[in-house]
């Protein structure tokens, strides 16, 4: 029942939100729904906690893995809606762009983005992210500005071609399934495909040939680096709550599918297959990523970059595999999310005050705004993988387990990146920081809620970066469990 | 009855060879509309081959697949389609980064290429050869087209062909796979295509032009 | 008794310091032609000096009267390690080497900023050559010690003293030419002679240890020049007992405690001659010549140091 | 006892800074954090000497907390780093508390004595960690409080350009850390110190290699060993005089630390070509770093590359050690290794007293310039003196604590004669003429120093009007003045317990006898010279002050003197080709071609490790990334392109693979 709630209530949200004119009701009733939804993932949460797994009809479960992306996207989802009360007062009216619109599709977004998580079969899972592609490219293309036009329109088409091979992917999976003796009904089921992976066996490259085509779909929708183009584009013109949202979750989200099919396949025909196409693209995303982030200009695109790279390392961890790459691979996903979602916070509050994201036109940044700017220096430190914060520790778990496995190349490799990525992000940084007061055409406001937004997300870095709590520890293992 | 049976089989095997028509028809197109009509037919043919299937194998299931595609695609789609175009006025031709003559090759290598590609599969797995062939083809085809296509509607037309070709593969299964997904991923695909169309307008709003290679603002 | 012989052995030193200068402004008189002064007249010179009023620059601060005490001083311990008479100087102990170039490095620094003290263009002119001079002499002094150290297995003056003289005279090794070669000439740049520094005269072009004292008067001077001096008899002592140690009184008996001081006498005024003869036969090198004078002398010491290891 | 002491040492240097931003206010509290911290490094120089004669072992164990097991524990040679580390704290405090008064803006100083501790926390926890993630952890903080504390004095283009690069080469360094402390994972269970000790013995020698070479690299970074020093003489100069002494006093000495931690605790020596890397890199570094140091004349730049030159020497005298291993002879390793342990504690003490001293003088004469001073000596002659005593010390003239560790290398050095093989018992001795040479050089260059900054004439009027600076600094000053002329009189204190910390460490009973010598000598040395002094200064002698001879001319001026680039043109003549100097001297002639009215003479150094190793590298990267941009075209269908190909491709490996 808990799972039928986490679905209904951003759905009726994103309908409700349509029908009330005045923008003031709007808001209020967005953020009562923003607010139920969260009550409503910690309560799931807390009972897949306890039950394990729960199921509701043949095609919602919720397990382990289920649980800590869920906590992923109520963090995120708590995070984006406090911003975006203080982002709302300046949206430039347009056909489709008033708050009513942003929230519906939001809670649209959300909507599928929950789906994705719940959903117990492979063809369903297809659908959800389908749907999400199709809910953010409306808000990507939210301003009508021709980039965000451009963007919208990249975004749709190169995501919707990906995704179609991993619907390939998904029915060869099927077939694969179906010649080897699954009962055609529950043949896409995802815990009746583990229960019955030995048997896949038999239709070893079958499943091979799945695996590609769903690494190539999924990959496309994660960012991996020949299929990311898109991704720059897209969350450079979306709003920003927006690319908080895509950034934070929404490469979570396809991470996710990926996961389920490479614990099938890592079930049926070994892990080395699927984990050594993991660890090529997370390679390849590393290291690419890392140098194309020296030469942006445009600071939301090196956000953009900077999430490709990590996603690419979260790809090497779940590659190198192990407890400790898992572990350190899922905590990754969860630190980068947070941080990423406080730069672009950060990013949207630098283009308000200063009017352009152009990293050489932004100077005396740490004068003129000293609050953003700390976020913004703690924000970079974070990502940069220094130690007092989270990241740090994933990267050292995954470090560590590359190590271990004596997997040294890989492990040089994203130590000469992270040190390529830290000199771009220093470069920029400082020349935007430093300098004298610029002073701005009216006077920088920050909200209580922007304080406190920015508080939590560095709080929640510095507790992850210096001692992980046993609830939070405590999912992780349950999602370990699941993938192992 | 079994001679009907033999009947349906074969005209299944004999479809996919009208399938790769349409294809190589679709390449040497110059007009968008011609490209519509080629999609309806090639739709069409795709309906036929459930309908045998459906036939030989008594589910009733398949028969409401078979009038869902007719329904959205022979139907809807190509007449919302051609209700842009005309909308758009805008100009008919495909504007193609290849020739005719290229693109047809091209089209004939990919055709081949997917026979030689589905090969090691249809042994292992018993399963009816050229159907699998024809998926391939299709979602190979599909891609061609998005790839040398510069107009924004070809590059609707293109991602639909691709789509048609992965729902052949999904025929090829013996029964198809449950109607819930069928009926969902069909929904979704629809949905795609009428974004693409909003955003279509869009781009006319905001460029005044349809030609998808001069969308070059955001690089590097 | 042991330490009453090492005291006047130090006391000896120090105290004969002006009469070896005396006796090389007398051998180069006599090879001029001329009569030239008594062999005691340094000693009548420093008696006038220290009677004289010590003038004292008004840019001048504390250091400048500080700094020939301190230059006398450390160059008079030093003396309290090389031995004379008795192969055991007064401090023997291993490693005294370092310490014997160290404590000249003490008198040569604070000289230096004595004199740039001064505030007059001089000064500095004196102490910025000095500086060039000592930076590269100190390498080769040490080098050419070691390599007489490694032969005689031992780290001290003294001991290095004490093999040589059991060590049978006809047993002579190649470490040896180079070791003495690069000492000779790292004494006559340390000690400012002829080639590298004119002692005698006042010309800007040419006078290093002179331009830096050039500012000092009275009993600074005096003790400036006694220093110098006993400097000079410190590395001749140095030279004998390390390549000429014979007839130094190897055991407590009277005839020889007798001989040495007579033996060592006559070695020191050959030396003196032989010091002499140079300064009148070579003419001074130009500042920019020193390095190469220097870089000879380094490369004998290095030549030295290897030649240890290559005739083991 | 000492363990809680220890305990409480950490937990303050945490609390301060919350003491520092709670009396910000307060007239009478503000004081309150520059006491705490300097009662702190107080506690905390009693802890590390207890333990460090003692031997007896503190830890404190954090790991239920941390997601990575996070110990402490201080053994003799952490206790030793620590007493360093403390016992040039506390003078640094207590100099910093009128000097930041002066020189800083209240929001200024808050900030600086909210970060100093958490500073001096952080080198600490390097210094006593006993696992890799605490180890790591104070590694990457030490960077960014010290990077935090160098931007307190201002960011403009040149220091944010010079903390830029310090950062990167930090980054770069420590990258190379983490990879030596993970190569010991696949062998050692786990990653703490003793796992990694256990572990090390076993492993095969390529990786022995491999880890010993990050090691070099990543540590030679942080120490500033030459091909690595870029940023020494960038970072140090602006940062705040206090800072840049605990810097460079400090900070460069734990790496030094972590060297010997890796080399000779875990590594425990190998191949004999491993003491000829260190020997090389150290000379090489020593002898840069002097003539370096000859052409610069502002003061803070010349102390960081004379940082660069006594890091060269202690290597030299690790490498002696690592040489002597590998010829099985541990007793004279033992000796090597005191030896460059006590040159780094020396250099702390004498380099963080010449830092302080030029903070002083930059603070009475407004610059840092040595070219505008003069004639300070007698303007400030408590803050002259006890210059005077680091500059002996860094040349290392007897008497003064420089002395004792040169002396001992000297001696490794000519022990190293007595080794089998042809080679070492050559390239020992010859190393002796090097670091001979680069005592020479820097007593000319400290001769420079003091002479042209302290003596004769003031050269501006800010050196006309300079005046003594305020009581603390003046008595933090003298107290490590006087460290450093104990030691050098009395070394027996450090270096006994020192002999008994390098024989834990090479495993051997007991030192040569000749080895420690100097020690019993030295005090007699010390009581003969001042007697002399003391009866020769005794000679009443009447002094009359009188103008300086300034041959028959009216009055010599200040600039009549030498000035710095003077004093060396000789030596930079000399060493021209180290230096490619490019020289221009333009003439103003009031009526050609007779009469000059004036000379300008310029020689800027050309050769750079800049120029020549690390602006390639940089270019290279901005190249490789400029023509990856070109991918992302902007084109779609060049996109879907991308992914058709990454499809096919994927395909083709998976039919062959």
């Amino acid at each position: 029942m808990t799972l039928v709630l986490l679905l209904l209530i951003p759905f009726l949200a994103a309908l409700l939100v349509l029908i009330c004119k005045q923008p003031q009701r709007a808001v209020r009733v967005a953020m009562t729904a923003g607010a139920l939804e969260i009550a409503a993932i910690a309560n799931a949460v807390w009972r897949i906690g306890f039950e394990g797994v729960l199921e509701f009809g043949r095609y919602l479960r919720a397990d382990g893995l289920t649980a800590f992306f869920l906590l992923n996207i109520g963090v995120i989802l708590a995070l984006v809606l406090a911003y975006s009360i203080g982002y709302l007062r300046h949206i430039p009216a347009g056909r489709f762009s008033s708050p009513r619109w942003f929230y519906s599709l939001t809670f649209l977004f959300v909507f599928t983005m929950i789906a994705v998580f719940l959903s117990a079969n492979l063809g369903m899972l297809w659908i959800c992210v389908e749907s999400t592609t199709l809910a953010s490219a409306l808000l990507v293309g939210f301003y009508n500005t021709k980039g965000a036009v451009e963007a919208g329109w990249k975004y749709l088409v190169v995501c919707t071609v990906g995704i179609a091979f991993a619907l390939f992917g998904t029915i060869a999976l099927y077939l694969a399934a179906v010649k080897s003796g699954v009962n055609p009904a529950s043949a896409l089921d995802w815990a009746a495909l583990m229960s019955a992976a030995p048997s896949l066996g038999a239709t070893s490259n079958l499943v091979k040939l799945s695996f590609v085509f769903v690494v190539v779909g999924y990959g496309t929708k994660i960012g991996f680096v020949p299929m990311h183009s898109w991704l720059p584009d897209a969350h450079a013109e979306a709003p920003t709550p927006i690319s908080a949202m895509l950034s934070a979750v929404l490469l979570n989200c396809a991470l996710y599918a990926l996961l389920r099919f490479d614990t099938i396949t890592s079930h049926a025909i070994g892990s080395g297959f699927s984990h050594s196409l993991l660890l090529i693209f997370g390679c390849l995303s590393v290291a690419v990523a890392a140098l194309l982030m020296v030469v942006q200009r445009d600071l939301k695109r090196l956000l953009a970059y900077s999430s490709i790279e990590h996603m690419g390392i979260a790809a090497i961890g779940i590659g190198i595999g192990g407890p400790l790459g898992l572990f350190g691979a899922l905590l990754h996903t969860f630190n980068h999310s947070v941080a990423k979602s406080l730069m672009f916070f950060t990013a949207g509050y630098v283009r308000e005050n200063f009017g352009t994201l152009r990293m050489r036109r932004i100077h005396g940044m740490a004068r003129t705004l000293p609050w953003t700017s700390a976020g913004l220096v703690v924000g970079s430190i974070a990502i940069a993988g220094l130690p007092p914060f989270g990241l740090f520790i994933s990267e050292f778990m995954i470090l560590t387990a590359a190590f271990s496995t004596s997997r040294y190349l890989i492990a040089l490799l994203l130590m000469v990146a992270l040190s390529v990525v830290f000199g771009a992000l220093l470069h920029h940084f400082q020349r935007m920081l430093a300098g004298k007061r610029v002073d701005l055409p009216e006077k920088p406001k920050l909200l209580p809620t922007d304080f406190a937004l920015m508080g939590v997300c560095m709080a929640i870095l510095i507790v992850l970066g210096i001692h992980i709590p046993s609830a939070f520890a405590g999912i992780l293992q349950r999602a370990l469990v699941v993938l192992q | 009855m079994g001679l009907i049976e033999l009947a349906a089989a074969k005209a299944l095997a004999s479809s996919a060879v009208f399938l790769f028509i349409t294809l190589l028809m679709m390449a040497a197109a110059k007009r968008i509309s011609t490209c519509i009509v080629l999609f309806s037919i090639q739709s069409a043919i795709m309906a036929a081959e459930i309908l045998g299937m459906a036939y030989a194998g008594k589910s009733v299931a398949a028969y409401a697949v078979a009038a869902l595609v007719i329904t959205v695609k022979v139907i809807a789609i190509p007449y919302a389609l051609f209700r842009i175009v005309k909308d758009l006025k805008a100009s008919q031709d495909v504007s193609s980064s290849t020739t005719g003559a290229q693109s047809v090759f091209i089209m004939a290598g990919l055709i081949l290429l997917s026979f030689f590609a589905v090969a090691p599969y249809a042994i292992t797995l018993r399963l009816d050869e050229d159907l699998l062939a024809a998926a391939v083809a299709l979602l190979l085809a599909g891609a061609f087209l998005m790839v040398s296509r510069k107009k924004a509607l070809m590059q609707v037309i293109g991602l639909l062909v691709l789509e048609n070709g992965i729902f052949v593969a999904a025929l090829t299964t013996t029964y198809g796979m449950p109607l819930v997904i069928e009926i969902g991923i069909f929904f979704d695909l629809l949905m795609g295509v009428f974004l693409m169309g909003l955003f279509v307008f869009r781009i006319r709003d905001t460029f005044e032009h349809l030609d998808v290679s001069k969308l070059r603002r955001l690089r590097g | 008794m042991n330490l009453a012989i090492n005291l006047i052995q130090a006391l000896l030193l120090i105290a004969i310091a002006p009469l070896v200068s005396g006796i090389i402004a007398r051998s180069k008189a006599q090879m001029q032609n001329r009569r030239g002064a008594s062999l005691w007249r340094p000693y009548a010179e420093l008696l006038k000096l220290f009677r004289k009023q010590d003038l004292v620059p008004d840019t001048a601060s504390a250091l400048f009267r500080f700094a020939p005490v301190i230059l006398f001083a450390a160059t008079a311990t030093a003396a309290a390690f090389v031995p004379v008479l008795h192969p055991s100087a007064l401090f023997d102990v291993s490693g005294d080497i370092i310490l014997f170039v160290y404590l000249l490095a003490i008198g040569r620094f604070f000289l230096m900023l004595g004199a740039m003290d001064g505030g007059s263009s001089f000064g500095g002119l004196g102490a910025s050559r000095e500086a060039l001079v000592s930076a590269l002499a100190e390498a080769p002094l040490l080098l050419a010690l070691i390599s007489v150290a490694i032969l005689s297995h031992t780290v001290s003056l003294s001991g290095i003293v004490l093999a040589t003289v059991r060590q049978d005279p006809l047993h002579l090794s190649a470490v040896y030419a180079f070791a003495l070669g690069a000492l000779v000439l790292v004494a006559i740049a340390e000690t400012g002679r002829i080639p590298v520094d004119n002692p005698s005269t006042h010309l800007e072009l040419t006078m290093i240890h002179e331009a830096m004292v050039l500012e000092y008067s009275g009993p600074s001077l005096a003790l400036i020049e006694w220093a110098s001096a006993m400097k000079l008899t410190l590395i001749l002592a140095l030279l004998t007992g390390i390549f000429a140690p014979w007839g130094m009184a190897t055991n407590a008996s009277i005839a020889a405690l007798f001989l040495a001081p007579l033996v060592f006498a006559v070695k020191l005024a050959l030396l003196a001659a032989v010091i002499a003869v140079i300064e009148s036969s070579i003419a001074k090198l130009r500042i920019y010549l020193i390095p190469d004078f220097l870089g000879m002398a380094s490369a004998l010491a290095i030549l030295a140091v290897a030649f240890t290891a290559l005739m083991r | 006892m000492m363990q809680i002491i220890f305990n409480s040492f950490l937990v303050v240097l945490l609390i301060i800074p919350a003491v520092t931003l709670v009396c910000r206010r307060g007239r009478r509290v503000r004081f309150a954090p520059s006491l705490l911290l300097l009662l702190v490094c107080v506690a905390g120089a009693i802890v590390a000497a207890f333990s460090f004669w003692r031997g007896d072992r503190l830890a404190v164990d954090l790991s239920w907390a941390t997601p990575f097991p996070f110990a402490l524990s201080v053994d003799r040679l952490s206790a030793f780093f620590l007493l360093l580390i403390c016992a040039v704290g506390a003078p640094v405090t207590l100099f910093s508390i009128s000097y930041v008064e002066r020189h800083y803006s209240q929001g200024k100083a808050d900030w600086l004595w909210a970060l100093l501790p958490l500073f001096v926390l952080s080198m600490a926890l390097v210094v006593t960690a006993s696992t890799a993630f605490a180890f790591l952890c104070g590694w990457e903080l030490m960077t960014l409080f010290s990077a935090a504390l160098i931007l307190i004095d201002g960011d403009s283009e040149r220091r944010r350009h010079n903390i830029f690069i310090y950062l990167l080469m930090m980054h770069a360094g420590a990258a190379a850390v983490i990879a030596s402390f993970f190569l010991f994972l696949p062998h050692a269970n786990g990653l703490d110190f003793a796992a990694m000790r256990g572990a090390a013995a076993a492993m095969p020698t390529g990786m022995r290699t491999a880890i010993f070479l990050l090691s070099f690299i990543g540590f030679g970074t942080k120490a500033g060993i030459v091909p690595f020093h870029l940023w020494l003489p960038k970072a140090h100069p602006i940062a705040p005089s206090p800072v840049s002494a605990l810097m460079s006093a400090v900070m460069l000495k734990t790496a030094i630390y972590g060297f010997v931690r890796f080399t000779f605790d875990f590594l425990g020596g190998g191949p004999i070509w491993w003491g000829y890397l260190v020997l090389l890199a150290g000379a090489i570094s020593g002898l840069l770093g002097i003539l370096y140091a000859l052409t610069e004349h502002d003061l803070k730049r010349i102390l960081a590359y004379h940082s660069v030159e006594n890091i060269g020497i202690i290597y030299l005298g690790l490498g002696t050690a690592l040489v002597f291993m590998a010829n099985n002879s541990p007793a004279w390793a033992a000796v090597a290794l005191v030896a460059a342990l006590l040159h780094s504690l020396n250099h702390a003490l004498f380099k963080s007293l010449l830092f302080l001293g030029a903070g002083a003088v930059s603070e009475a004469t407004h610059t840092i310039d040595i070219e505008q001073m003069g004639g300070l000596l007698k303007r400030m002659k408590l803050t002259g003196i006890v210059f005077l005593i680091g500059c002996c010390s860094i040349i290392g003239l007897p008497l003064f604590n420089g002395f004792v560790s040169e002396w001992m290398i000297f001696r490794s050095f000519i022990e190293g004669s007595q080794l089998q093989g042809i080679s070492s018992s050559i390239v020992l001795p010859l190393m002796a003429g090097v670091l001979a040479l680069i005592g020479g050089l820097a007593a000319a260059c400290f001769a420079k120093i003091f002479g042209v900054a302290f003596l004769g004439r003031a050269r501006s009027p800010q050196a006309e009007q300079a005046t003594e600076v305020a009581r603390p600094m003046q008595s933090a000053m003298a107290l490590l003045a006087a460290s450093c002329v104990v030691i050098g009189i009395l070394p027996g204190l450090v270096v006994n317990p020192l002999a008994v910390l390098a024989n834990d460490l090479m495993h051997t009973p007991v030192l040569p006898e000749g080895a420690f010598s100097i020690s019993r000598t030295l005090p007699w040395i010390a009581a003969c010279a001042a007697f002399l002094m003391i009866v020769i200064a005794g000679l009443r002698r009447i002094t009359r002050i009188t103008p300086t001879w300034a041959c028959g001319l009216p009055a010599l001026d200040s600039r009549m003197q030498y000035s710095a680039a003077a004093f060396s043109k000789p030596l930079r003549t000399v060493f021209a080709r180290v230096y490619k100097a490019d020289r221009t001297v333009d003439v103003q002639y009031a009526q050609p071609p007779y009469f000059a009215k004036s000379v300008s003479y310029c020689s800027v150094r050309t050769t750079s490790f800049e120029r020549s190793l690390y602006r390639p590298a940089v270019n290279g990267i901005v190249n490789i990334a400029t023509r990856l941009r070109k991918l992302q075209t902007g084109n779609m269908q060049v996109y879907l392109l991308y992914i058709f190909l990454a499809l096919i491709a994927l395909l083709v490996f998976m039919r062959f693979a």
